[in-house]
């Protein structure tokens, strides 16, 4: 049963609801539902620590949850195993990069595509990400524990393509990245994404660059979904974003 | 100002208030009081035997619970000063605090060899390390006869006695070394203790914690290191000189790993990091071991499950597990 | 000059048999990052089920196989209870669970097989010598070194040379991460450690013809091999082969010219390299900031 | 020459063949905010590598209010004056955000000292808790780091490296993970607690770089292309096209 | 302090862990097997047996000792299979005037500086072994052509030297030393310069597990055939050793206070082989004569451990008929003086097994004297 077979039965790619998780004894997550459609782009808004990252991890299984369900690709993926859960057909691009330092950058691109080599459709392949990141060309026989932060998120981006997921969670993806390489890999790589029917869940900070892709803002305060709406209404609504967001 | 200090307690982890410290050292100072009252010859000796050892194990406390240095090689500055404090004690005595000095300085002199050895490593490198250089200290006991009577060890050495000037008092009876054995406790705690709250303590979390930042924050992670393992040999030392007299024999065991291998389980039984744990752990451990085997020859077994339930039902040790039974929520 | 050749021989056997114990310690070590201190019982348990299977009078060379399964075996079980519990404890913390299993094994072991020491049988055609001009050199050691050589390659080939080596190191650093690439960690760790264990009890296996079996072998053998592993260096394979060369032939020609010092000197060697290289001989260099 | 607090002098800094930094020269006045951006892996993060110690370069001279400190160790360039932040934040993180503080307040004072007055102790905590109240952050001073979410870290991480009044403070992306408010509130404390320090900082966003710095200067591939006030690299062709990229519309 | 017919406790300590474990067991064994033949019974009075472990190191020794007398208030402790342990257990038992047998450690010190006035040591010193090893080298193997080799640790070194003292006074040469530290694994690197060098005979001492590896690997490098090996009781060790490398060990020849094959052991020998399986090797025999001596010396005082002196005096009187031969005691230090058996290793009905093939009649350690 492949991602690609999932996607096919539903139109939701995710489904949350309500969700409450948090880490030993404090609750950061409280009682959160939303949904995304497939290809769909939707930027996951908030302040700092108002949760953005838990959510991210939570929807992989990886943080303690206290109750709500998940429905990846329209599986219950409700206290699966994480690995399960990526199986389903869906990628994490980690804070922080989260690359594996003493692997080579080929290590760490030949690892995100050992489960799906067997796959009959496989849209990204290494040489498609060198094409596309030269950058990582170059260096590829380098341990990524040198490279530079920027190039290290782009090697977090690629190693996500790898694994063939058709929905992606991208968690601050612009940080560290130059005006440049925003431009030409998240405006540029991430956009071209979006057009192939991918869906992309953006956690940010970098609003401007969120909205530039996404046509939907969900906005976390104090671990609440206070806000879930279009990108033109939410731009327009200065007040919404001075309150949540302290713009 | 007053919010000052309780961000400053929460913050240093210093958890117990003072009184509540003080009421629990004076309770601790009566039961030390009243258990020569009811404890026989031979438990009272055990008792100093265990005070004397769980010193050694609250010096090697600070390398491990403030410095996450594990060091395989402890038992050589607590061995190395009980052999400095026996071959002195034959030709000059046994006066206690002669050999209280001299087995601290030998201590602080072992620790600082090997100090000079070990500083540049860390983590396993640094357990194995501290593990060989330690064993070629104790190649050097075990192979020097002459001195050190080699496997055999030493024997017939005089028994301890304290110059007062006037007189000399004898410190061999069971009471006697009960009551040295405590003051040297207290005194190691009371000494280790400082040490941590001191700003070179909490330099030497930092270390633990991150040796690149400690650096980058100006500090000389190699003098940090030192300084901890200098202090950490003094009280090995003053304890390690005190321990021929208990049995009055010192033999090579006392400087092997084993033993070392020994005092990081007992620390860690106790309770890492939290200094008195140490003399719980190495009661619980000394206590098991000389009493489950009069019982059964499975003894080993009954040893090696009570460390494995120790680290699976109470992680962080007694100290913390026995608190946390009791509702008390420990420092995190 | 046969004599320098037979013992550049003996020391080969020798660093074999050390790097043999070594190598199972080395993979959960550098790659899990695991402190598993039951493998000094892995190493014994290999040699008393190859004692027994050699004694038993079935085909002899089943013996390794055997010692590799049944040590594999009780691996594979301890991975499941309790060492997964323990791959994010400290290092503190998976000693002392380890060490207490150890003692448990020891103790179990010695009910078992006893207390008394015990050698394999060794069949026929392993027992020979060969001459080396006039000097005697024993057929099982030759056999040892070749061995020996076979599985270091072997496994330096699947760590250093696959894909697999990698995913495993990878999950040391974040396991979580790994497993949001859809890897399963959980049996990834299962078969490293169950392997692992299982060449401490073929190396056990091989050891006994030498070392014998008796309780406390388990203890003796940990040590080397934990003083082998970590001055190799962590993380890769060809520390462990490298520093077991080096103690193998310190020991043995210190052996030879100055016996009594030969601990110190093989100690000393050790230390210095430590010294020298506070990483261990071989570490990969990685960027700090 | 009296207003140089630090100049870099022809460095360069290769690694397995790969020249990562190339004759590369910059000079650091007193009181000065230097801005220091680049397209990724265009050197940076190396640069502050070597100004800290934390390298040695493959050629060429750093030197510090007129002395050579290419050789000199970590720890003692700290003790001159030289502090740095680092791209990941890098805090203690099973400390309270006042340990942290703490241990970077004594480091130069009383760091190693065993015995000292509860009056010495209890000023460096004031201070700290000062320094906390001015961040904005004194009601978490109790909190252990790692419980924090990462933004926070990362303010953590800015404040240790201010507490150490440094006389060259090399930012390394302070802003990045932090929205737009946060980080210009960041940059606020920053420029209300260093007083006189002279700042180099690294950040991706331009329009902080612009508003706080004096001078700019831009790495590309290793190479020192230009250094200006803003407004000048705002002209600069060659700045423009290695760091901007073609669409422009990052810079207002 | 108890009635004189009430029950009588003895301690013992031994090594039931560590690498002296089977040792201790066998030990055990042999005391266990006397008890029950004596219908745990001596004198009149019901024995009690305490066992305790002392992991062969010396610091648990002392405080088993310590238990057994402070705490379960034993009438008599015996037992140690360590030098190390008997030699620090000294002072505490002096110190407590506790009537005591060390069952087998057998350093020359005890004998000698050491000696306490209620210790009794019905066992042999190293001495005892080496010197006798010493006089049968010189006369009936060889004077030249002789190299030893040995365990670096004490006892290793007094059985060496004990050895190399008596063969040259008796006019042997001897050739190159070799010393292999404790817990050698490998052996083929002196094997190698043994072989190398042709030695006439060896001389060696190495006990437990060092003794197999030795011997196994004599075999592996064929020395066995070619070198004659003598070598100190537990070289050679009946249970511990031959049971283990079987015929590695033919045509070794060995002195010891004990043999299987001994006229005094037969009886023993064949009860100890149908209750273990194995013949018997020291250390079961060890444990055996302790109860024997510890019968002899409380039926000469009818079962009054009280009177100590008494006690003392009447033991030191007569030789007490043992396993290992007649034993009388040397009032000034109240070491044993035995019986040493010259063993050869030949092939037997049950394997190889010592066969004796000479005996040295009361052999006395010098003593305070040497
Ligand atoms: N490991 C942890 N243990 C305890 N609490 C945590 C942990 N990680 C995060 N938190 C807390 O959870 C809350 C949410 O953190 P999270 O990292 O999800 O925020 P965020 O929205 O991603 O912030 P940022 O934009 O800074 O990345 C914070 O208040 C933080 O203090
Ligand atoms: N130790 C090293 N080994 C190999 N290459 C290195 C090493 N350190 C840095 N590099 C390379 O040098 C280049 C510059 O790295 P640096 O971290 O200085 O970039 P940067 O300008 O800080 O970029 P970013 O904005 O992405 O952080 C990168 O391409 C990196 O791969
Ligand atoms: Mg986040
Ligand atoms: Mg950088």
């Amino acid at each position: 049963m492949t991602a690609q077979a999932f996607s096919a039965q539903t139109a939701t790619a995710i489904a949350v609801s309500g969700l409450s998780a948090g880490y030993d004894g404090v609750q950061v997550l409280h009682d959160i539902s939303f949904t995304l459609q497939k290809g769909e782009a939707v930027a996951l808004l908030g302040r700092n620590g108002s949760g953005k990252s838990t959510l991210a991890t939570a929807l992989f299984g990886m943080e303690p949850q206290v109750s709500g369900q998940i429905t990846i690709h329209g599986a219950d993926v409700t206290g699966w195993a994480s690995h399960r859960i990526a199986r389903q057909g869906i990628a994490l691009v980690p804070q922080g990069r989260g690359v594996f330092p003493d692997l080579t950058v080929e290590e760490n691109l030949d690892m995100a595509a050992l489960w799906s080599r067997k796959q009959p459709c496989r849209s990204w392949t290494r040489e498609r990400v060198f094409d596309s990141f030269p950058r990582l060309a170059e260096r590829r026989r380098f341990h990524s524990a040198s490279l530079s932060g920027g190039e290290r998120q782009l090697l977090a981006i690629a190693r996500a393509l790898l694994t063939q997921a058709q929905t992606i969670v991208l968690d601050e993806p612009s940080e560290g990245l130059s005006p440049r390489a925003i431009e030409e890999v998240i405006i540029g790589t991430v956009g071209q994404l979006k057009s192939e029917g991918y869906t992309l869940l953006i956690a940010e900070q970098n609003m401007t660059m969120a909205l530039q892709l996404a046509e939907r803002v969900l906005i976390l305060d104090h671990g609440t979904l206070v806000h879930d709406g279009g990108s033109a209404a939410f731009l327009a609504d200065e007040a919404l974003q001075r309150e949540h967001l302290g713009l | 100002m007053s919010d000052t200090v309780k961000l400053q307690d929460a913050a240093n982890g210093r958890a117990p208030a003072p009184s509540r410290q003080i009421l629990a050292l004076g309770v601790i100072a009566v039961l030390a009081a009243l258990l020569p009252l009811v404890a026989s010859d031979y438990q009272l000796r055990f008792v100093a035997e265990i005070l004397i050892v769980g010193a050694a194990v609250l010096s090697l406390d600070l390398l491990v619970g403030y410095g996450g240095l594990v060091s395989l090689g402890h038992a050589t500055l607590f061995g190395g000063a009980a052999y400095a404090a026996a071959v002195a004690s034959r030709s000059l005595g046994a006066d206690l605090t002669l050999m209280v000095g001299i087995g601290t300085l030998t201590g602080m002199v072992m620790a600082f060899i090997t100090g000079i050895v070990v500083m540049r490593t860390i983590a396993l490198f640094f357990l194995i390390l501290t593990l060989i250089v330690g064993q070629i200290f104790w190649e050097i006991a075990f192979h020097w006869r002459d001195v050190t009577g080699g496997a055999d060890g030493m024997r017939g050495l005089p028994t301890l006695s304290l110059n007062l000037g006037v007189t000399k008092l004898d410190l061999s009876s069971s009471f006697a070394l009960y009551v040295t054995a405590a003051v040297l406790a207290f005194a190691a705690w009371a000494v280790a203790r400082s040490f941590v709250n001191a700003p070179i303590g909490r330099a030497l979390i930092g270390t633990r914690e991150r040796q690149l930042r400690m650096s980058a924050l100006g500090y000389d992670i190699a003098r940090i290191r030192m300084m901890a393992l200098l202090a950490s040999g003094a009280i090995a030392g003053a304890a390690g000189s005190l321990y021929p007299f208990v049995n009055q024999y010192i033999g090579p065991n006392s400087m092997q790993w084993t033993f070392s291998a020994m005092m990081v389980v007992m620390l860690v039984i106790g309770g890492v990091g939290s200094l008195y744990g140490a003399f719980i752990g190495t009661a619980v451990y000394l206590g098991i071991q000389t009493y489950i085997s009069s019982y059964t020859d499975r003894w080993q077994l009954v040893v090696g499950l009570i460390f494995v339930l120790t680290v699976m039902i109470m992680p962080r040790g007694i100290v913390h597990g026995v608190g946390s039974l009791f509702g008390g929520k420990g420092k995190q | 000059m046969s004599f320098y050749l037979v013992q550049i021989l003996n020391a080969l056997s020798f660093s074999m048999l050390l790097m043999l114990t070594g190598l199972g310690l080395s993979v959960v070590l550098s790659l899990l990052n695991f402190v598993n201190l039951t493998h000094g019982s892995s190493f014994l348990l290999g040699a008393y089920v190859s004692i027994w299977w050699l004694g038993s009078g079935a085909p002899w060379w089943l013996a390794f196989p055997v010692a590799f399964l049944a040590s594999a075996l009780a691996g594979l079980v301890l991975e499941r209870f309790p060492f997964r519990q323990f791959y994010t404890r400290t290092h503190l913390m998976q000693v002392l669970l380890t060490y207490g299993l150890s003692v448990i094994f020891a103790d179990l072991m010695r009910w078992g097989f006893g207390a008394q020491i015990a050698s394999p049988e060794l069949p026929e055609i392993l027992s020979g010598v060969i001459f080396v001009f006039d000097m005697p050199f024993p057929i099982y050691r030759l056999f040892i070194i070749v061995f020996g050589a076979v599985l270091a390659l072997a496994l330096w080939f699947v760590i250093d040379r696959t894909i697999w080596g990698a995913v495993v190191r990878a999950c040391v650093t974040d396991r979580r991460f790994v497993e949001t690439l859809g890897l399963d960690t959980k049996r990834i760790f299962t078969i490293v450690v169950a392997v692992a264990a299982g060449l401490g009890g073929l190396s056990g296996a091989l050891g006994a013809g030498v070392l014998s079996a008796y309780p406390g072998l388990d203890e003796e053998q940990l040590i080397l091999a934990l003083i082998v592993v970590v001055v190799g260096g962590l993380g890769t394979f060809r520390g462990t082969v490298l520093s077991a060369l080096l103690l193998g032939f310190t020991m043995t020609f210190t052996k030879v010219w100055i016996p009594e010092m030969s601990n110190v000197a093989a100690l000393a060697i050790m230390a210095l390299m430590l010294v020298i290289a506070p990483q261990g001989l071989v570490a990969r260099k990685v960027r700090q900031v | 020459m009296s207003g140089d607090l630090l100049r870099i002098e022809n460095v360069g800094i290769a690694f397995g063949g790969l020249k990562v930094l190339t004759d590369v020269n910059l000079t650091v006045k007193q009181g000065e905010t230097m801005g220091l951006i680049g397209p990724n892996g265009a050197g940076k993060t190396t640069l502050f590598n070597i100004v800290t110690g934390f390298l040695s370069p493959s050629h060429g001279e750093v030197v510090f209010e007129g002395n050579r400190i290419t050789q000199t160790r970590t720890a003692q360039r700290v003790r001159m004056g030289i502090v740095r932040t680092f791209q990941k934040s890098m805090v203690f993180p099973d400390l309270s955000v006042m340990e942290n503080l703490a241990l970077a307040l004594r480091a130069r004072t009383h760091g190693y000292a065993w015995w000292r007055s509860g009056a010495a102790l209890a000023a460096a905590d004031a201070k700290a808790l000062e320094i906390l109240r001015k961040a904005g952050m004194a009601d978490r001073a109790g909190r252990v780091v790692s419980s924090m979410s990462y933004g926070d870290q990362r303010i953590v991480d800015v404040l240790i490296s201010l507490a150490m009044e440094p006389k060259l403070l090399l930012l390394d992306e302070p802003t990045a993970g932090l929205s737009k408010a946060e980080g210009e509130h960041l940059i606020e404390v920053i420029r209300t607690l260093c007083g006189n320090t002279s700042l180099v900082l690294v950040a991706h966003d331009l329009d902080i770089v612009f508003a706080v710095c004096d001078r700019v200067a831009v790495l590309d591939l290793g190479r020192m292309i230009a250094c200006d006030t803003p407004d000048g690299i705002r002209a600069h062709e060659g700045a423009q096209a290695a760091y901007l990229g073609k669409g422009k519309e990052a810079v207002q | 302090a108890k009635a004189a017919n009430g029950s009588l406790r003895i301690g013992m300590v031994t090594s039931l862990s560590g690498p002296f474990a089977g040792l201790g067991e066998a030990m055990r064994d042999g005391i266990v097997m006397a008890l029950e033949e004596y219908g745990n019974e001596i004198a009149g009075r019901r024995i009690e047996l305490i066992v305790e472990d002392d992991q062969a190191k010396p610091d648990e020794g002392v405080r088993k000792f310590r238990k057994l007398i402070g705490q379960d208030n034993v009438d008599i402790v015996s037992g140690v299979i360590s030098s190390a342990v008997a030699l620090a257990v000294r002072d505490v038992v002096t110190e407590a005037e506790a009537l005591t047998f060390i069952s087998a450690g057998s350093a020359n010190a005890l004998a000698r500086d050491a000696a306490s006035p209620l210790v009794f040591r019905p066992t042999k010193t190293n001495w005892m072994l080496g010197h006798t090893a010493g006089l049968w080298a010189a006369e009936k193997i060889s004077k030249t052509g002789c190299l030893t080799i040995g365990a670096d640790y004490a006892a290793g070194r007094e059985y060496i030297g004990d050895f190399v003292e008596t063969y040259t006074a008796q006019g042997g040469a001897v050739g190159q030393q070799l010393w292999a530290p404790l817990g050698t694994t490998d052996f083929g690197p002196l094997l190698t310069a043994i072989a190398s060098v042709q030695p006439e005979f060896i001389y060696s001492f190495f006990a437990g597990s060092d003794a197999v590896r030795f011997l196994r690997q004599m075999k592996d490098y064929r020395l066995h055939e070619k070198v004659k090996v003598l070598g100190g009781g537990a070289l050679f060790d009946q249970e511990d050793v031959i049971a283990t490398v079987k015929d590695a060990a033919l045509g070794g020849l060995n002195t010891c206070n004990q043999s299987p094959t001994a006229p005094a052991s037969q009886a023993f020998s064949a009860a100890y082989l149908a209750r273990r399986g194995v013949l018997p090797g020291e250390m079961g025999t060890a444990g055996y004569v302790t109860a024997q001596v510890i019968k002899a010396a409380l039926e000469r005082v009818g079962g009054d451990v009280a009177a100590k002196d008494q006690l003392k005096e009447n033991l030191l009187a007569l030789p007490v008929d043992t396993v290992f031969g007649p034993m009388s005691f040397d009032p000034r230090n109240n070491q044993a003086i035995l019986d040493i058996y010259v063993n050869e290793i030949t092939e037997s009905a049950d394997g190889p097994v010592n066969q004796v093939i000479h005996t040295y009649q009361g052999v006395q350690d010098p003593g305070p004297t040497a």
